[in-house]
């Protein structure tokens, strides 16, 4: 079923947090939201789940209007940022809840009938068998019986995300399922969600900060920004042409590196390096256009010493040093660059390169900066548009 | 059981733990000997009855014979919510005893009297300095106090307002033993008359003189009196009924009240038939066999130093458990109805004036002829509308 | 930590909403109900007390406009019942809230023992009010009552006194009687209410330094402040309606140092048997009650937006 | 973190004290021989030689008939109370709807009605609906008065209970009264133990509706029962006060029994925020 | 001041959750705390601050017993995972609460005399501004006035984090402070938090999932499994010489590969190749020995086309291809190899390389495997402990 998203607008109070957000998907696809605190991820979620109104705008599901039906007629399974547990009952019910509410008749609200009933849809082998699966595959079976007061953070947290898989619903919602758990789990329920999706099918709406469950999940990726869109397309797409320098440094860790430049004919000023362009790539029209050139830390090359002038190449000196695992990050102050920092527009000198294993380098070398250009973005100076840039490589 | 014609009988006597059942035995005769129609005791406690009987006649229900006291009985009368007794009996057939004469109103008789009982002093002669009774007022002050020593005390009477009703009857005896009255027969008040005022005075002469437990209410100085605690008290033959049975005060003693005139307050309470029953005929036929002359016998032997509605004499057994019986029964012909005459209707309200204007004189300071004015004046406005 | 949906919530009325009819549906049964058992009888108050009534005789009334609330307003008595009224309610409220607050907050603490302390605690409210009447009565007896005794033993009175008997001592001994009849009330609802008070704020509280009572103001007071404000208006109405303890201990005396509102309509209705006057008081008290309850509307409609609920 | 506080257990003693002294009196009293009941100082302990006073309270009245009477009408009151008391308090606090004010304030007005006021023309309706001499109608009366404010504590309780969680019922497809019942109702069990006591306590006490509108035996309640003792002429203060002890027993029973409901933490580990 | 936990144990109601764990770290250390979702984690932080008795041990801060101290004594920071926000105060107040209750005389408990003073307090420029430097740094300025339930998930966390960070005290302990964060706030909330600890000193505990932040703040992981303490080292101990198959896994994504291997000689045999080994490495005694040899992604190289028999590599198929940012993941399906897969001692047969950029691999195709075994660990292959590998390089 595609799900669509027209135009909506969200306000709380005067406050407009989504704004005019166009997303459509089609059958079977795994939307992915991301974006930065605050940026109305969740909102969207819960104006999909019909737990909030929209403001304006209309939602439509397999075709079908669905912003003005009540979330139990939405069919959809939603994992709560804060999990919202039911504290009174036990890891087996909050799970089995959904499966007895789906055969659920109105007169098992009778007190002692009632409980009777309710026991006994959680005790057939069905429903016993699809819970049991779901709290095996998210490793809480040990702990079925017991209460989410006495669950850590990350067990709350799979209860949430088992409350949702249980089900076979027509879309799934899931707020940051995975923020609380160790790496190795979440690569484990990764595979899980991505199996369950290929499985089940159905629309997929995940919203996370991680970029690697977005880059590996997603079919598609919406990218919002103070409650407006600012691109949607695949990860790949997403990845390899961002819109704008805000996608551009916020996905990918480190960011993007983006260095003043100016377009000269089929190649790039930086200072006093003049940077070739590959012929694959685009660029903008115009000679002595001002932009930014956007490159990824892994692009980068360090070598001891400064470069010869004219060259191909920048010279600078090694500000900070990280080591993190099979990485080492480098943070290089260019010699008479400017480079931007954030998309508040401050401006700095600094670029970030990623080099593989541990680097030999110390605080305070003279290193040589050489760019790879077979993949690089071309940003308008003011607007921070894209412009051009490498062309995505064919795959 | 379906084919029975129930009547409803509410008495506050029901409710009460020794002559409740005695009583219950009794009407249980009559369903007996009376196999189509079953009179049924209602049991309403005695601090709720009139409110709870008056609220049932109010919604047109209630039980179809009520045993109600005098100031009830003249309300409900007035009101209609209870029936004339037209045809239910003959007058003639029956030998009422003197209190029958105020159960007619305007001519027409809406209840005969379920019990009467008179006030005489009931005294524990073992506390008594030389075991007599004292005969003056004075007499009475110099015994009472000399009684009062060891947690002993030579008097017991009622002054709180939440005895209100009780603190009535006993102030009542002071004022018509001095020779006052609420009112004169044809309704004009005399609250300030001197005689009231004298009464009154006296009362406040009693309270003064520490001889008395103050504030404790009755329940409990009548246990008190049983305990030998108290030398006297002036009350009704009821109370004599109940305090004779055992206790460390028996045998109990009775003399006339000390006080310079022999009228006392008497309690008079009449059973009427519901203006809403449905069964008048049951019910009559259930009064007219009360009335009959064995019945009335038991009755009064069962209630014990009582009257019922007609002159019984008291067995010589009866003399005999209960010496002081003579007592009670010297006082028949003094005894009034404690009701303002001709005032009777507006009883509640003008008990609670004078109650309240009596606590004035006790616990306020107020001298007795100020409080009486007031309360005088207070009956002629508010009252009286005059 | 709830976020509420925002006022145009989800279940804003559509056309297809159940939202429109379910909340009548919600409050249907009960409006019926209190219809039929609580709001006819109220109406029929309103009507009586502009009537010279009976109660002997309720359905034959005759009119008397506002005659009733005249001769009301210029009886001293009634005057000064409307005094007592007013400190007695004062007190209720202050002392078994404060009461039941101090109780909860020491049950609230776990101790062996606990769920035996929370039962003795209700034991008062529990009792019967004829009981307890009695009892009370007794201990205040001048004579052999503990109150003197305890005075008298202690030094502070030769002879015996009675509280009920004397004007200055008797409202206070039908408080203290009032006050440890209700305060279990408070004790349990506000009990009740400080269960629901999240353990891990009260842990950030800790840890941010907070002493005892900053906690207790910071965390606990913000959670049970709802229910405190409710129970304020509840004892506020319950006591201006209160009637069985003050009717057998006192009823309303001495010099009507304990007449109480309802005493007096009480008195007026079942011993003077006038209806019409007895609701024209009643009337009154609903006055009295209504502004509270207005106050209560308003502080706490106040205070909701004052913390951005809704 | 239970660790015994001297304090804290001296307050403790001291509350407890105070709530149970009375009744403790009472209990006493009425295990006090007559004659020592006025004597100089008093006796502190039970003299257990009295005890046939219970023994007599017991089986020489009717107090075991009353307090039947008087357990049902005290279940049925908060039975009744509750079940009508849910839905308009889910209502007031969670849902918006046109008279809200209007409704939450007439549920007041109704507390403030004196029995003595409401007795009357009640009186007339339970003639009319047959409801005179019938517990049920006690039942009725009674929970007219609680209904309200039991309606209003529970709102209290329903305005603390997380938003997300009932959004996550609604997710899992449950309906709106499904929400209340199966999510909401037991996550305010705490304050609707308080709601049945509140309830169940008043139906046990009533006093004017049990008297006015029962006149059989057979339906007498304890508290009427209790009160018919005080006699005109005498009281049998040992028999009142035992009648009377016996009397708050089963109140304390049934709040010892609801009690096990009154737990903290029912709501917590449901959320984060 | 030093932090020592001694033997500490504790269970609930007979569930022993942390077994025995001994930590000590110095003065100014940046403790992390590092495990799979439900080892202790918590519990331990929430024993330090004295939120949860201990069962057993003893717990020392500066020299002095602390684990009979009710928590107001410890003068400990805390950010709770599950933010615990004072729900009727504005985020203002949240975040000065603590500095208010740190000015704080008994007197201001009197009525109206306290509200005013508390008031003062909270306006006096001191507060105001911590708190404004505060909300600055956590990008909660236009929030500052409004309650917590309207804020976003993020916005929620980073309050309480706040909380946390206006204040002085002795230790820092935080739950997971950045885990609803996306990407860049994060990275800039790391650097704030290292600045803290460089600026105001004190014991951090500090828990994490995240692998970046536990490598790149700590100065000393603790990682836990089940409630037992695993290794406790400096990141790079953990890093390069990990303690036991289960950490050498549990650090590091994709995680380490594990071959089945047999020592011969000074060469490692897996299957019918035969690796070299660098001299600088250390190797168990003993010849024909089985063990697991742990070999990191990143050093895994891959080449199209089968291995040369009887050579120093390997031959598979590739099984599977993610593309992540700057780094393809290839899995592949060794032929005639075991591999480890998990710690439940679930066998395998694939290996996990991270390289550089696209990978034009497909799947399906045969594939050379090469090891570079300047970097390895070798554990023993029934206890999975280490007994040998590459020595750290010094830095
Ligand atoms: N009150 C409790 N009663 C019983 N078991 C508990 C209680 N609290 C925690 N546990 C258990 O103790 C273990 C450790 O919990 P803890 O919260 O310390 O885990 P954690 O390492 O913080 O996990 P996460 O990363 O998921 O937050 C868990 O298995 C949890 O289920
Ligand atoms: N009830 C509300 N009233 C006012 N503002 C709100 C409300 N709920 C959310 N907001 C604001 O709307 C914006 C979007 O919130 P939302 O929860 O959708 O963010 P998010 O993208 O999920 O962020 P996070 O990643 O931090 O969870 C935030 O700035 C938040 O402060
Ligand atoms: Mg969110
Ligand atoms: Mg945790």
């Amino acid at each position: 079923m595609s799900l669509k998203l027209n135009n909506v607008t969200k306000s709380f109070q005067d406050v407009k947090v989504i704004d005019g957000v166009d997303i459509e998907v089609g059958d079977n696809e795994f939307l992915v939201l991301l974006g930065p605190s605050g940026c109305g991820k969740s909102t969207i979620l819960r104006m999909i789940a019909g737990l909030e109104t929209v403001s304006g705008g209309s939602i439509h599901l397999g075709g079908r209007r669905v912003d003005e039906l009540p979330p139990s007629e939405r069919d959809m399974a939603f994992v709560f940022q804060s999990y919202a547990l039911y504290p009174h009952m036990t890891v087996r019910r909050n799970i089995a809840f959904p499966l007895i509410m789906r055969q659920f008749r109105w007169w098992y609200h009778l007190p002692v009938v009632g409980g009777y009933f309710k026991r006994r849809i959680e005790n057939s082998s069905d429903v016993r068998e699809k819970v049991e699966r779901t709290a095996d595959m998210l490793a809480l079976t040990k702990m079925l019986d017991r209460y989410p007061r006495t669950l850590s953070g990350g067990q709350r947290q799979r209860v949430a995300l088992g409350r949702a898989m249980v089900r076979q619903p027509s879309a799934f919602l899931m707020d940051e399922p995975l923020s609380n758990l160790d790496a190795k789990l979440r690569t484990a329920m990764r595979a899980e969600i991505t199996q369950l999706h290929r499985d089940v099918g159905g629309n997929f709406v995940y919203v996370t900060h991680d970029q690697i469950e977005a880059m590996t999940m997603g079919t598609r990726i919406a990218l919002l920004r103070d409650g407006k869109l600012q691109q949607f397309g695949t990860p790949r797409e997403i990845y390899e042409r961002p819109a704008n320098t805000y996608v551009a440094r916020f996905i990918g860790t480190p960011p993007m590196n983006l260095i003043e430049a100016v377009v000269e004919g089929w190649a790039i000023r930086i200072g006093a390096a003049l940077l070739p362009v590959p012929e694959s790539a685009e660029l903008p029209a115009g000679n002595g256009t001002r932009v930014w050139l956007g490159v990824r830390p892994g692009t980068l090359k360090l070598k001891a010493g400064a470069a010869p002038a004219d060259s191909a190449s920048l010279t600078g000196r090694v500000a900070l040093i990280e080591h993190i695992g099979a990485e080492s990050l480098v943070s290089v102050a260019l010699d008479g660059v400017q480079t931007a920092h954030d998309d508040e527009g401050r401006h700095g000198d600094k670029v970030m390169a990623a080099l593989p294993g541990y680097t030999d380098l110390g605080l305070g070398d003279v290193v040589t900066v050489t760019c790879d250009l077979s993949d690089f973005s071309l940003f308008a100076h003011d607007s921070g548009r894209r412009v051009g840039g490498s062309r995505a490589a064919k795959h | 059981q379906s084919g029975k014609t129930v009547v409803t009988f509410a008495a506050s006597h029901f409710a009460e733990v020794g002559r409740g059942d005695r009583l219950k035995a009794w009407v249980e005769k009559f369903n007996a000997a009376n196999p189509d129609i079953e009179v049924k005791p209602v049991t309403i406690p005695f601090s709720s009855f009139a409110s709870t009987i008056f609220t049932q006649l109010g919604g047109k229900g209630g039980p179809d014979l009520i045993r109600f006291d005098l100031p009830e009985f003249y309300a409900a009368a007035a009101s209609n919510s209870v029936l004339p007794w037209d045809g239910v009996i003959n007058d003639a057939d029956y030998k009422f005893t003197s209190a029958d004469k105020y159960l007619k109103i305007n001519g027409k008789r809406y209840g005969v009297a379920f019990d009467t009982a008179n006030y005489a002093m009931i005294y524990n002669a073992a506390l008594l300095p030389d075991g007599k009774p004292p005969k003056t007022f004075d007499e009475f002050l110099t015994a009472a106090k000399a009684a009062t020593k060891d947690g002993n005390y030579g008097f017991a009477y009622r002054a709180t307002m939440a005895e209100r009703g009780g603190a009535w009857y006993d102030v009542t005896n002071f004022v018509y033993g001095f020779g006052g009255r609420w009112s004169k027969p044809d309704g004009t008040p005399t609250f300030n008359s001197p005689e009231v005022v004298a009464g009154i005075a006296a009362y406040k002469q009693v309270y003064d003189a520490g001889i008395t437990p103050k504030g404790t209410d009755a329940a409990t100085y009548r246990r008190m009196f049983w305990e030998g605690k108290i030398a006297t008290v002036v009350d009704n033959g009821g109370v004599a009924t109940i305090l004779t049975s055992q206790g460390k005060a028996h045998p109990i003693s009775a003399a006339h009240s000390p006080f310079p005139h022999r009228e006392q307050g008497m309690i008079l309470a009449p059973i009427t038939i519901n203006a809403n029953t449905k069964v008048k005929d049951a019910a009559a036929k259930f009064l007219r066999w009360m009335l009959e002359p064995k019945n009335q016998q038991e009755l009064q032997t069962l209630l014990g130093a009582v009257n019922v509605a007609t002159i019984v004499e008291r067995t010589p057994e009866e003399l005999k458990a209960m010496p002081w019986l003579k007592a009670y029964d010297e006082q028949t012909p003094y005894s009034v109805p404690a009701l303002p005459q001709g005032l009777e209707v507006k009883s509640p309200e003008i008990q609670q004036i004078v109650v309240q204007q009596l606590l004035k004189v006790l616990q306020g300071g107020v001298a007795p002829q100020v409080a009486m004015d007031e309360a005088q004046r207070l009956v002629q406005t508010r009252v009286l509308g005059q | 930590m709830t976020r509420p949906p925002s006022h145009d919530t989800a279940i804003a009325a559509r056309k297809t909403d159940p939202s429109r009819w379910l909340p009548m549906v919600f409050i249907a049964p009960v409006t019926l109900y209190l219809l039929a058992f609580q709001f006819y009888p109220l109406v029929q108050q309103f009507f009586l007390s502009v009537t010279s009534t009976s109660l002997l005789n309720p359905g034959s009334s005759t009119f008397v406009g506002a005659d009733n609330y005249r001769e009301l307003l210029t009886d001293p008595e009634f005057a000064q019942s409307l005094r007592v009224t007013v400190v007695y309610t004062v007190v209720c409220v202050v002392g078994s809230i404060f009461l039941g607050l101090m109780a909860a907050l020491l049950l609230d603490r776990p101790f062996r023992g606990r769920g035996l302390a929370r039962a003795l605690v209700t034991v008062p409210w529990a009792a019967p009010p004829v009981a307890a009447a009695l009892i009370f009565t007794w201990m205040y007896n001048a004579q052999y009552g503990l109150f003197s005794r305890l005075s008298q033993f202690l030094g502070f009175s030769a002879g015996g006194v009675n509280w009920l008997d004397e004007p200055s001592m008797a409202l206070p001994a039908i408080l203290i009687t009032t006050l440890w009849q209700i305060f279990p009330f408070s004790a349990v609802v506000i009990l009740a209410a400080l269960q629901g008070v999240p353990s891990e704020l009260r842990e950030a509280a800790v840890i941010d330094g907070a002493d005892r009572f900053s906690v207790f103001k910071a965390v606990v007071w913000p959670t049970i402040r709802p229910t405190v404000t409710l129970l304020t208006l509840l004892i506020t109405v319950w006591s201006l309606r209160r009637f069985d303890v003050i009717w057998l201990m006192t009823q309303g005396g001495p010099l009507g140092e304990t007449n109480t509102l309802v005493i007096d309509l009480y008195r007026r209705a079942f011993v003077y048997l006038d209806l019409g006057k007895a609701a024209a008081v009643g009337v009154i008290g609903l006055v009295i009650a209504v502004l509270v309850t207005v106050i209560y509307f308003w502080v706490s409609q106040r205070t909701e937006a004052a913390t951005g609920k809704r | 973190m239970a660790r015994f506080h001297p304090f804290h257990a001296a307050a403790v003693l001291a509350v407890l004290g105070v709530a149970v002294f009375p009744l403790y009196w009472m209990f006493v009293t009425s295990l006090t021989p007559s004659d020592q009941l006025f004597a100089d100082r008093p006796q502190l302990l039970p003299s257990l030689a009295q005890l046939p006073t219970y023994i007599e309270a017991w089986s020489g009245t009717s107090l075991r008939h009353w307090l039947f009477n008087s357990i049902i009408v005290a279940v049925g009151t908060t039975a009744l109370s509750i079940v009508l008391a849910i839905l308009p308090a889910y209502a007031l606090s969670r849902m918006d709807f046109r008279g809200k004010l209007l409704f939450g304030f007439a549920l007041f007005l109704t507390q403030m009605l004196p029995e003595a006021m409401l007795v009357v023309p009640l009186y007339d309706i339970f003639t009319k609906l047959s409801l005179l001499n019938t517990l049920l109608g006690l039942i009725l009366a009674n929970a007219a008065f609680t209904v309200p404010v039991v309606t209003w504590i529970l709102k209290g309780a329903i305005d603390a209970v997380p938003y997300e969680i009932e959004e996550a019922a609604r997710i899992d497809g449950c309906s709106r009264i499904g929400i209340v019942l199966a999510v909401v109702v037991p996550l305010i069990a705490p304050t609707l133990a308080a709601a049945a006591v509140i309830a169940f306590f008043h139906g046990w006490n009533e006093y004017v509706f049990a008297q006015t509108f029962i006149s059989d035996d057979q339906w007498r309640t304890a508290s009427v029962g209790l009160a018919s003792f005080i006699g005109e002429l005498s009281t049998p203060v040992h028999t009142v006060m035992a009648v009377g002890f016996i009397y708050t027993v089963p109140a304390v029973v049934f709040y010892l029994f609801v009690q096990r409901y009154v737990v903290a933490g029912m709501t917590s580990g449901g959320v984060k925020g």
